[in-house]
């Protein structure tokens, strides 16, 4: 019912959706998340970007991510694809896709799954600028985002 | 033997990606690892220094200082992380 | 930069989205609600629905909701597609992307979106069942869920 | 005159998808309006009794009994709305 899948190549997301969502008439919503590259960070122009993971572990948190999801809300299906290696902007970087019956239960599986995502799946980002490469600082805001889900 | 990974930053300021180190009786932690980490002195030490966030995974989870390592497991190191 | 459209042909969701990124750097997330026709409503089976809307205030009222979204939250674009006429099981019904900056706000634009529309566009379903035809009724949780975003 | 228009439950119970209906004086507000429908009897008096629930939009902007209608406005009354 789910698929994660950490691939090099670009993703067709258009495929990935209708294949989600056109065989299983129970599903009422899908939402999904698209994040892509963008060509400034923190203010600088940002030509080329390269991600590195952490191969093995990679698919081991993101099963647990998903897994987690699907225990806290009733879905129908989850999609999580994301890109490594080199990647320039407009290059979408990572989908994260989730069908459920009502909408509500899939915006929170979706939001729940990306902010998740950012700040425990083994994903690095080198950014290539005009002043030289630099790697991606972790941002305060990721860490907000997923404690809001923490269990208390 | 202890297989040793580290990632991004690490990797780089380290100058390289994987390592075996010897299982003695003393390595029973991670925190016991990154002692014999810091001993190496030069960038070891800047690394791992009690001011650098360093994220920690045995076997592929995420874990923390104090927990047990034994011969034959899978140490990463790597900064905080970054995709999506 | 935002777009509204009814229309009783299929919409395109992935040429939809395409044409939202592609052309633009600044936007790095997109987030997207599908709202498609489940074959169970109410514990009944249902074959074909039929949209009616009220032509001429269903564009305006999608227009102020796009306003309102885009008054709130940094958006970066909005599309609007809501089908109309005679649909069946696994039949897109509505399309709500928003892109942004970043993706706290494109998912709360978007689901703020839907839910403004669920409540306040003049769009009405009716069922065919195996005992005839009914009109839909409003629901409970999209009153609740529209509240939600009335400034207190 | 004003331009009436009725929508899906409501057009269908009432028959009648829209009409035109005489301007005069009396007619300053949503509530005269519905009171002069309500004097038709029958299916009239059942779609807008106190106990349903019926919307109204004036010149196509949603809002209530205590609006005020002017010559030429167009009115519609429809059921509360289940699109999306």
């Amino acid at each position: 019912m789910n698929q994660i899948k950490i691939q090099t190549e670009p993703f067709d997301l258009a495929a990935i959706q209708e294949e989600l969502r056109r065989d299983n008439p129970a599903i009422g919503a899908v939402v999904t998340f698209l994040g892509q590259m963008r060509d400034i960070n923190e203010g600088d122009r940002v030509s080329t970007m390269t991600l590195e993971h952490y191969p093995g572990m990679t698919e081991k948190a993101l099963q647990a991510i998903v897994d987690e999801a699907g225990a806290r809300w009733q879905l129908l299906g989850i999609r999580v694809i994301h890109r490594v290696g080199p990647l320039h902007p407009l290059d979408p970087i990572v989908l994260v896709a989730v069908a459920s019956a009502h909408r509500g239960e899939a915006f929170q599986a979706c939001e729940f799954v990306i902010d998740y995502l950012k700040t425990r799946a083994p994903f690095w980002k080198k950014e290539q600028t005009a002043e030289g490469e630099r790697w991606v600082d972790a941002r305060h805001s990721d860490d907000a985002a997923e404690r809001r889900w923490k269990r208390s | 033997m202890i297989h040793m990974l580290y990632f991004a930053r690490l990797r780089e300021a380290l100058q390289t990606g994987s390592e075996t180190l010897d299982y003695t009786p003393e390595l029973t932690s991670v925190s016991a690892i990154v002692e014999r980490l810091k001993g190496r002195g030069d960038a070891w030490g800047e690394v791992f220094a009690d001011d650098q966030t360093v994220l920690v995974a045995v076997n592929q989870e995420m874990c923390d200082l104090s927990t047990a390592v034994k011969d034959g497991d899978e140490v990463a190191f790597f900064p905080p992380v970054t995709g999506g």
